[in-house]
């Protein structure tokens, strides 16, 4: 009457084993579901950048404002990295010398090209534009988070289409249930209109 | 703890229902028989009475039902209208081939999963036979002899009317 | 039951013979031994050479799988007016081998048509494994297998974006997965009593694969042990396992013709296709049948239990099935030309008169002209024509869906659209893996599991119903 | 997928240095790189210090600079009213190039000697797109020939510098050679010859000028592989001016062409094109063409009455029309000829319609015969055509060949007198009708230099080469007809280390100021006195170059047009005279492909992937044969045929066309190029050689081999479907004017609500001449790929707008008909409903959208679609090595458009209506906070269309003209009945069969 192989008793504990076997499929479920809806999703990458550069002194402490460096998101779907010149239009007259701020002049004297790191990376199939976003009044922290209040860059909105979607809900005047009415009051005048067409990002 | 039972074996189905007719004539009652078949009209004589599963069915394959409708209705109408070929959003007849399925689907697996449940039948479990061979040729019609009321001598004589091959008091577990 | 209604049934075997299910009367011992005996014993040399071809055959499956998506659908002789041919036409064949299967086991338990007893196991069986390979093709026809996951709705971080409800594509993935697992569960709860057979059997073997294998029937028959209260609930939960059934055999199909039914392309886009689909289903479904149970009650020495009694059976379920299709082929060519439809009168002229006008009298010669061959009980009961004939079912049902897939899309709506279809080796490699497959699990199926529903036979052998009437009258009578 | 197409690309930023050879190119990953990472800093305000690249860099990049610098105050003038007008745009700070805003700069074509003008867009440092100047008075949209030209700069085959016997140099060493060469050729007198191609700019034409005063044996020969120069000499005999006349199609009421493809190919067709759509409008004045023609060309297969006719039989054509316009002028005694080819009635009636539009007819010939060209000239000037439709006073300088010239040059070269022999935009020894006689010559030379931008037939056979500029990356200037000029300026610094063929002249002459110096100061001194609109040369100077264009008055000496005194006589009886023919022998054809034209593009795969407007073939040339004539010889499609002349023969596949004269085979010129590079190399068979003697008696033998042609369209007949609607000048101007149609069907389903606009197309059918510019356009505006001969036999192109043709009447003469087919964006799309995945849905303002990233390619879509215009990526067409094309190298991926995903293996995709240059126009007029305007927003295929025949716009506004189109009478949509609700709408195709 006895069974093959201890390894087997032990399987064939009977009940309990059942109960303990389901428990422990349904936990894992979940465990693999949660990891995989993480993939592709870098929220808090802060590479070090080559030149150390500290957004906190600049728009931070100094009040930069973002589109004095950033000056191409306005008109470009880039935001746009600005060029050591840029840095060198403030930094020729400053005396406050940084081995970081040494970096630069070495860099502009060398004519070597600073490689930064991009640290907001958009999936390859999706448009953004920031001009779109900066000219209808979203502010860059929206995104970015307080980059003023950062030394080192860091991504702080996961980027996803979900995230995304909630601001463009918020602000859609599309495919919402009273959407003829809206539709109908909507003058012709640029309503900058959050779309939630596919082909608002997609294309 | 194992129990006290009266067996009788028999090499036939025919016998044994004999048998069980009688035994109900004598009130006795039957704790079970097994067989390595179904043998029909043995339920009145072991007062089986039609089983509930299938209001199991019923109940879980309408809630496979609502899952499936609102599932449904929730994404394509509520969550995230889209204009799919110019289609008005609600879709209902389009709803019905995948409510229909899991309908069934729940439906189906709830009711195997509550007989497994009611009978007892899970993976690992270690079978245990009466006699050997219920699972092949040999049927065996059993009695629990509960307490001193159970007339021994009464049921011996009656099962061997009915010309059983073997009878025999055995403790089991069942 | 109650006693009258035996009373009927005893006149009735008295007065005339019922057709006999099982030969020569075996004791219940002997059917054990029967039919367990290919599962102990060791396999013949026709097993070894079905197995050899059949899992060669598997092995290119996987070999062009891998290179189909390695470098993507253009190996195929799909274009762009064409977008679907062997892919889903393999797919539509497969799942429609698959009705057969649970036509048998739960259509006909609710008719308590006891000859389905000894062909129901493998007919089940032989369902999975074509509903296995009908899932394989919606997999690998996609360009993107691995996105794959994008159909089922679940929660996602797109929006969350769900899957489109309106699409036909959608409730197959539904309909096929529902019906692959009812299926199995289905042929899992009538093995059970069975497994316990097979496991009581080895109870007094020693050797460590009988150890190995009693300890997996031990664990698959759930501790079974002929209870009759069991066997109670038991049979309730057939019936109703079987009422569920019958719907979603019928619906399966009728969904898988959505696929073409609700689309715009004259020749897919017709109303009769549900019910058309579902008889060409049942009908090579049941062609399927045959050819393995012939193959099977010569290989396995079981034609004592696979009886000519079955074969004519099935044979006359054939006929009419045929017939049934033929009547669709021939009611859609009268609403082509009754609708005026200019579009759909092209079509179908041209699927009798245009570049692939052959598979469509290929398709006619198997589908609409054999079955009438079956008009003779000689045909019926002939081994040799019986196995003929179901594989000519076989081939004219593939050529009815390529017929109706590549034939509909190489000449739509846009002359400048239009383009022919050429198989590719991979096309026809695909297509012979596909059977590979199928085969393998068969010949394992009939090799590891017991392929006739022992118990079920049991139940049915004269013995027991004979006898349990007799002891049931003389019992009365005592009564009285 | 990749989102910029830039990704992994050497960018080469017209401010960035040089990429020269063995140097590494800068290779960055994001616009952003590209800003910092990929421009030295050395051109940022305050001058940082350092950065000084090699010689020749510097150069190149003051240029740009300076034309930066230069065009200010310009684009600050014309940058505020519509930017896309800018030839130099707004330049805010330091830096012209914003990562990710494109700017357009307007040039001028070398695709062939029409010099179109054109706007070029130009992303990140790289032209990507060209696009027709509507500036220009000439031209307006492009050819396919000119929107693939970008593709032509980013041709990995160019040469990365010069070559001196076949070894790489630099170039000083190469003017020392040459210097020395010449002086010795000088000394002894020995001659000093440029052969080039027709030259149509004036500075150019001025620098061979001082090569002639500083050479005394210094000579200048100019050779058109395809020639007008029998024309020439007519005119020369019958005006006094060896000049190419220029048409004014839109001036003519009754228009007969002679073997002339002036919408294909011929002479420009680009502005023939806009000409003769605007001269058939059916609310207007709408002209009758007749073309006389032996193989089916565009021209014909658009003309209201089409008679096909043997090539031997053309004269006999002019002479039958100039016998019955002569009856009408008085002039009795026109010899008489055949007139099989066609009844006189209808002849009667032609000549009558001209006569009845004398002074506003045109009749233009192709056939190289100075008999014939005499007899039309005589036509028209009977017709009182000159001057009219026929303007000699202000002639086209787009055709100068001179075959008499070439065939002494190649006597002399053969005979060893020529020294010095500079080959300029030709390449003679693959396409002269003697090509083995011009080689042996060639080896005579004593130096001979090409200016080819590769080693083809002719250069690799020079003792140096010499590669010019692609036209995008060099100054220069264009003249195609007199007194319109048109300026052409670098949208990037050179890719390799190539010079301008003017630099290199202007070198060896010894003057070293540059060629954009001497490009301003000949515009200074000889166009800039010639206008009067700009007081200062300056601003006239910045004004055209963002126009592109400038027309100036005439020149006061212009030489004088004299009335028609032609021998018509002699050349009638020539014509009379003619040698006849066997009648089992057949007539050759030849003709220029469209995409090809004469051979120079054949390494563009974007061309070779091209259908033939008509037959629809790709990769490869055929011979067309008529449908009877390969019942009679049992040929059938892709049986290789030997064509045998006198002295030559070829070997190619047949093609049945209907419409072929039965006795003529037509075979396209410009294939079967030897050494071009790997697209086009071997590809077809070359009919040049074949052109050396008559062909008028051919035979044709089986080989008994038999190709596969790679057609896109394998069905051309309508099969009596309503897919294109055709109606008559009469019916249409009897339905009353005012009726409108264009009410939808009614539908089940509730109206879905509409977004802020409704997208939509308004096709005009009988505008569209099946020029297939839109199909680049949109293949160059969309990453499509080129997917190569074998794909495109499996129906597996990928072109998302195609030109369908369908023939419709007898076969030996059939009309026909063309249809830009694509996503006909349906508000109630048959391929939306089956998408499991939400793939594709409407979009709120009523496009189909496709996303490919959710794409799981179940192909379900394409099925369902009617139009059969969705297109699936059966394999991965980027980075694969078995598609070898340009987007297989980072060097062809220069061209990708960064807005537009390049898709991956196994998805969908099809027309998005340009969805991304609707973004970007949405994004403009938020920024300079207005509200769209009908017009803002051109589609790829929009744009390119030389007749407008397509409208894109929005259908809510009521003016827009494509709602206008929607509403019109004429207005239908495709396939309507299954209830698909098109936004795309056609507009029925007119023909003009009142006048005859």
């Amino acid at each position: 009457m006895d069974l093959a192989g201890g390894g087997l008793k032990a399987l064939l504990m009977g009940r309990r084993f059942l109960v303990v076997a389901v428990l422990a499929l349904g936990l894992g479920g979940l465990l693999a579901g949660w990891e995989l809806s993480r993939v592709g999703v870098h929220q808090g990458y802060a590479p070090a950048q080559p030149i150390a550069f500290p957004h906190k002194v600049h728009a931070g402490d100094n009040k930069i404002p973002c589109l004095y460096c950033h000056y191409a998101a306005r008109t470009s779907r880039h935001a746009g990295i600005p060029p050591a010149s840029v840095c060198m239009n403030c930094h020729t007259l400053l005396e406050k010398q940084t081995v970081e701020i040494e970096k630069l002049k070495e860099a502009v004297q060398e004519q070597r090209p600073i490689k930064w790191i991009k640290v907001h990376n958009l999936p390859d199939f999706v448009y953004f534009n920031h001009s779109q976003h900066v000219l209808s009044g979203v502010a860059c922290q929206r995104c970015h988070g307080a980059v003023e209040q950062m030394d080192r860059v860091q991504q702080m909105s996961p980027l996803t289409m979900g995230w995304c979607l909630e601001c463009h809900r918020e602000h859609a005047h599309i495919a919402t249930a009273d959407f003829q009415r809206v539709m109908q009051d909507m003058t012709h005048r640029p309503v900058p209109v959050a779309g939630l067409d596919c082909t608002s990002c997609h294309y | 703890m194992p129990k006290n039972f009266l067996v009788a074996t028999y090499s036939n189905a025919g016998r044994l229902l004999q048998a069980a007719h009688a035994m109900k004539e004598e009130k006795f009652r039957i704790y079970d028989v097994y067989a390595p078949y179904p043998i029909h009209h043995l339920d009145e004589a072991m007062e089986i009475h039609r089983s509930r599963l299938p209001w199991v069915t019923l109940l879980l394959g309408g809630a496979g039902l609502l899952i499936a409708l609102l599932g449904q209705f929730y994404t394509v109408i509520w969550d995230w209208p889209m204009n799919v070929g110019g289609k008005p959003a609600n879709a209902t007849l389009a709803f019905i081939p995948i409510t229909f399925e899991l309908t069934v689907l729940i439906g189906g697996l709830a009711t195997v999963a509550a007989l497994f449940l009611r009978a007892r039948l899970y993976p690992g479990k270690r079978e245990r036979l009466i006699v050997e061979g219920v699972t092949n040729d040999t049927f065996a019609l059993v009695l629990r002899k509960r307490d001193t009321s159970f007339d021994t001598a009464r049921a011996r004589q009656i099962l061997e009317e009915s010309g059983a091959d073997l009878i025999e008091e055995k403790a089991a577990e069942l | 039951m109650s006693a009258s209604a035996m009373t009927t049934i005893a006149t009735g075997v008295q007065t005339l013979h019922p057709p006999t299910w099982v030969e020569g009367n075996p004791s219940l011992h002997r059917i054990t031994d029967d039919i367990a005996r290919p599962l102990e014993g060791r396999p013949g040399k026709g097993w070894w050479i079905c197995f050899g071809i059949a899992f060669a055959a598997l092995l290119n499956l996987g070999g062009m799988v891998t290179y189909l998506i390695a470098s993507g659908i253009g190996v195929w002789g799909l274009n762009n007016s064409v977008g679907w041919a062997f892919d889903i036409t393999n797919f539509v064949f497969w799942v429609g081998i698959g009705h057969a299967g649970t036509l048998i086991s739960a259509i006909l338990l609710l008719f308590r048509q006891k000859w389905r007893t000894s062909i129901n196991r493998s007919a089940e069986a032989m369902t999975i494994f074509a509903v296995m390979c009908a899932g394989l093709f919606p997999a690998i026809h996609m360009g993107r297998p691995w996105d794959a996951f994008f159909i089922f709705p679940y929660p996602n971080q797109r929006g969350p974006l769900w899957p489109n409800f309106r699409s036909p594509l959608v409730w197959d993935v539904f309909a096929i997965s529902t019906y692959l697992t009812i299926s199995l569960v289905f042929w899992y709860l009538g093995m059970i009593p069975d497994l316990a057979t097979m496991r009581d059997r080895l109870k007094d073997r020693i050797g460590r694969i009988d150890k190995i294998r009693k300890s997996v029937f031990r664990i698959l028959s759930l501790g079974w042990n002929g209870s009759h209260r069991t066997w109670a609930r038991y049979e309730i939960v057939s019936l109703v396992l079987a009422g569920l059934a019958t719907p979603l055999v019928l619906s399966v199909h009728s969904i898988v013709s959505m696929d073409f039914a609700t689309s715009v392309i004259p020749g897919w886009h017709t109303t009769i296709f549900p019910p058309y689909f579902v008889a060409g289903a049942i009908y090579s479904g049941f062609g399927m049948v045959l050819t393995l149970l012939i193959i099977t009650r010569q290989t396995m020495h079981l034609k004592r239990y696979i009886t000519v009694e079955h074969l004519d059976k099935m044979a006359k379920v054939t006929m009419l099935t045929g017939m049934l299709v033929s009547y669709g082929y021939f009611s859609e060519f009268f609403s082509a030309w009754y609708s005026g439809n200019f579009y759909e009168r092209f079509h179908f002229i041209n699927r009798a008169t245009g570049p692939y006008a052959w598979c469509f009298y290929l398709m006619v010669l198997c589908n609409v002209i054999t079955p009438h061959v079956l008009w003779w009980k000689k045909m019926r009961r002939s081994v040799a024509a019986l196995f003929v004939i179901s594989i000519l079912v076989n081939i004219g049902m593939w050529f009815e869906r390529f017929v109706i897939i590549v034939v509909s899309l190489h000449r739509a709506f846009l002359p400048s659209g239009w383009g022919m279809f050429y198989p590719t080796a991979i096309d026809i490699g695909v297509l012979v893996g596909a059977f590979g497959l199928f085969f393998t699990c068969f010949l394992l199926f009939i090799r590891f599991l017991p392929m006739i529903a022992i118990w079920e036979i049991k139940g049915v052998t004269e013995r027991a119903v004979h006898e349990v009437i007799v002891q049931e009258d003389e019992a009365k009578v005592a009564h009285a | 997928m990749n989102r910029d197409g830039a990704a992994k690309i050497s960018c080469k930023g017209p401010k960035e240095s040089l990429v020269r050879i063995g140097e590494p190119p800068v290779y960055w990953k994001s616009a952003e790189e590209l800003q910092n990472g990929a421009r030295p800093l050395g051109e940022f305000p305050g001058g940082l210090p350092g950065n000084s690249p090699s010689q020749q860099t510097e150069d190149t990049r003051r240029d740009f600079l300076a034309m930066m610098g230069f065009t200010f105050a310009a684009a600050g003038l014309a940058g505020c009213r519509a930017p896309v007008q800018n030839a130099v745009p707004l330049l805010t700070g330091s830096d012209e190039i914003v990562p990710g805003v494109s700017n357009f700069y307007a040039t001028t074509c070398g695709g062939c000697p029409s010099a179109c003008s054109l706007l070029v867009k130009q992303r990140d440092g790289r032209p990507i797109k060209i696009e027709g100047n509507d500036r220009s008075s000439l031209f307006g949209g492009t050819c396919a020939t000119g929107q693939a030209t970008v593709l032509s700069l980013y041709d990995g085959e160019r040469l990365h510098g010069p070559l001196w016997k076949g070894q790489p140099v630099q170039w000083p060493v190469i003017d020392g050679q040459v210097r020395d060469a010449l002086r010795a050729a000088d000394k002894d007198k020995r001659p000093i010859v440029l052969l080039s191609g027709t030259i149509t700019s004036p500075s150019t034409l001025h620098i061979i000028g001082e090569w002639k005063k500083r050479y005394p044996s210094f000579r200048h020969v100019v050779y058109d592989a395809v020639s007008l120069s029998a024309m020439r000499a007519a005119n020369a005999a019958s005006f006094g001016r060896a000049a190419i006349p220029h048409y004014l199609f839109d001036k003519a009421r009754m228009i007969v062409g002679l073997e002339a493809d002036f919408l294909g190919t011929w002479l420009s067709p680009v502005e023939f094109a806009r000409q003769y759509a605007s001269s058939r409008k059916p609310e207007g004045n709408f002209s009758t063409h007749v073309q006389f023609e032996s193989g089916f060309s565009v021209t014909g297969s658009n003309a209201d009455i089409r008679v096909p006719v043997a090539p031997s039989e053309m004269g006999a054509v002019a002479l039958a029309l100039l016998r019955r316009i002569g009856r009408y002028a008085g002039v009795t005694d026109v010899p008489d000829s055949t007139e099989s080819f066609a009844d006189s009635k209808k002849l009667d009636a032609i000549a009558e319609a001209l006569w009845r539009h004398r002074g506003e007819s045109l009749i233009v010939s192709g056939v190289q015969d100075l008999s014939v060209q005499m007899a039309v000239n005589a036509l028209n000037s009977w017709l009182g055509n000159i001057g009219k439709t026929v303007d000699l006073a202000r002639p086209s300088y787009q055709r100068a060949g001179d075959d008499a010239a070439m065939a002494e040059l190649v006597e002399q070269m053969n005979r060893g007198e020529i020294h010095t022999l500079l080959l300029h935009g030709v390449n003679p020894a693959y396409d002269y009708a003697e090509p083995e006689r011009f080689t042996q010559g060639l080896e005579k030379v004593a130096l001979s230099i090409s200016f080819s931008d590769r080693r083809d037939e002719t250069s690799s056979r020079a003792h140096a080469i010499c590669p010019d500029h692609h036209f995008l990356e060099s100054w220069g200037d264009a003249e195609p007809v007199d007194s319109h000029f048109s300026l052409a300026q670098p949208l990037i610094a050179p890719l390799f280390n190539t010079r301008a063929t003017a630099e290199n002249l202007l070198a060896w002459l010894g003057i070293e100021s540059g060629h954009h110096t001497f490009l301003r100061s000949f515009w200074r001194e000889n166009i800039f006195p010639r206008q009067n609109e700009r007081p200062d040369f300056e601003s006239f100077w910045d004004r055209s170059l963002q126009d592109g264009v400038v027309v100036v008055p005439q020149k006061t000496a212009a030489p004088p047009v004299n009335a028609f005194h032609g021998d018509w006589k002699t050349a009638a009886h020539a014509i009379v005279n003619e040698p006849g023919r066997a009648d089992d022998r057949y007539q050759l054809h030849f003709y220029e492909s469209v995409a090809l034209r004469d051979g120079r593009h054949a390494n563009n795969p974007w061309l070779q992937e091209l259908p033939d407007p008509i037959s629809k073939v790709t990769w490869g040339n055929y011979a067309a044969v008529s449908p009877k004539l390969a019942r009679k010889l049992g040929l059938s499609e892709g049986d290789v045929v030997s064509l045998k002349t006198e002295k030559g023969q070829m070997q190619i596949p047949v093609f049945l066309q209907p419409g072929q004269h039965e006795k003529s085979i037509s075979v396209a010129l410009g294939y079967g190029r030897k050494q071009v590079g790997k697209a086009g190399q071997d590809v077809g068979a070359n009919a040049f050689p074949l052109r050396r003697q008559s062909t008028v008696n051919v035979t044709l033998e089986k080989t008994g081999r038999t190709v596969k042609l790679a057609s896109t369209q394998r069905h051309f007949y309508m099969e009596g479907r309503p897919i294109i609607l055709e109606s008559t000048l009469k019916q249409v101007r009897m339905e009353s004017a005012a009726a409108e149609s264009g009410e939808a069907l009614p539908s089940l389903w509730p109206e879905y609500p509409q977004g802020e606009h409704s997208w939509g197309l308004g096709i005009d059918l009988t505008a569209c001449i099946g020029c297939s510019a839109c199909v680049i356009a949109c293949q160059a505006e969309n990453n499509i790929p080129v997917v190569g001969k074998d794909q495109v036999q499996r129906i597996r192109a990928m072109h998302w707008i195609r030109v369908d043709r369908y023939y419709t009447g007898p076969e030996d003469c059939p009309a026909s008909v063309h249809q830009p087919m694509m996503c006909q964006h349906c508000g109630h799309a048959p391929c939306e409903t089956v998408c499991p995945v939400h793939a594709t849905t409407t979009s709120s303002e009523g496009i189909n959208q496709q996303v490919y990233n959710r794409c799981i390619g179940t192909r379900y879509c394409a099925n369902n679609c009617p139009y059969k215009v969705r297109r699936f990526n059966w394999y991965n067409y980027t980075e694969n090595a078995k598609f070898d094309f340009n987007m297989n190298s980072p060097l062809g991926r220069m061209v990708l458009n960064p807005d537009v995903v390049v898709r991956s293996r196994g998805v969908m995709e099809k027309c998005n209506l340009c969805v991304q240059r609707i973004q970007l126009a949405k994004n403009l007029a938020l920024q300079g906070k207005r509200t769209l305007a009908d017009g803002d927003i051109k589609t790829a295929c929009q744009q390119a269309c030389p007749t407008q025949a397509i409208v894109f716009g929005d259908l809510k506004d009521a003016h827009s003209r494509v709602a206008q189109l929607h509403r019109s009478q004429r207005q239908y949509k495709v396939l309507e009945e299954l209830g698909t609700r098109p936004n795309v709408a056609y507009l029925k195709k007119i023909r003009n069969t009142t006048e005859t």
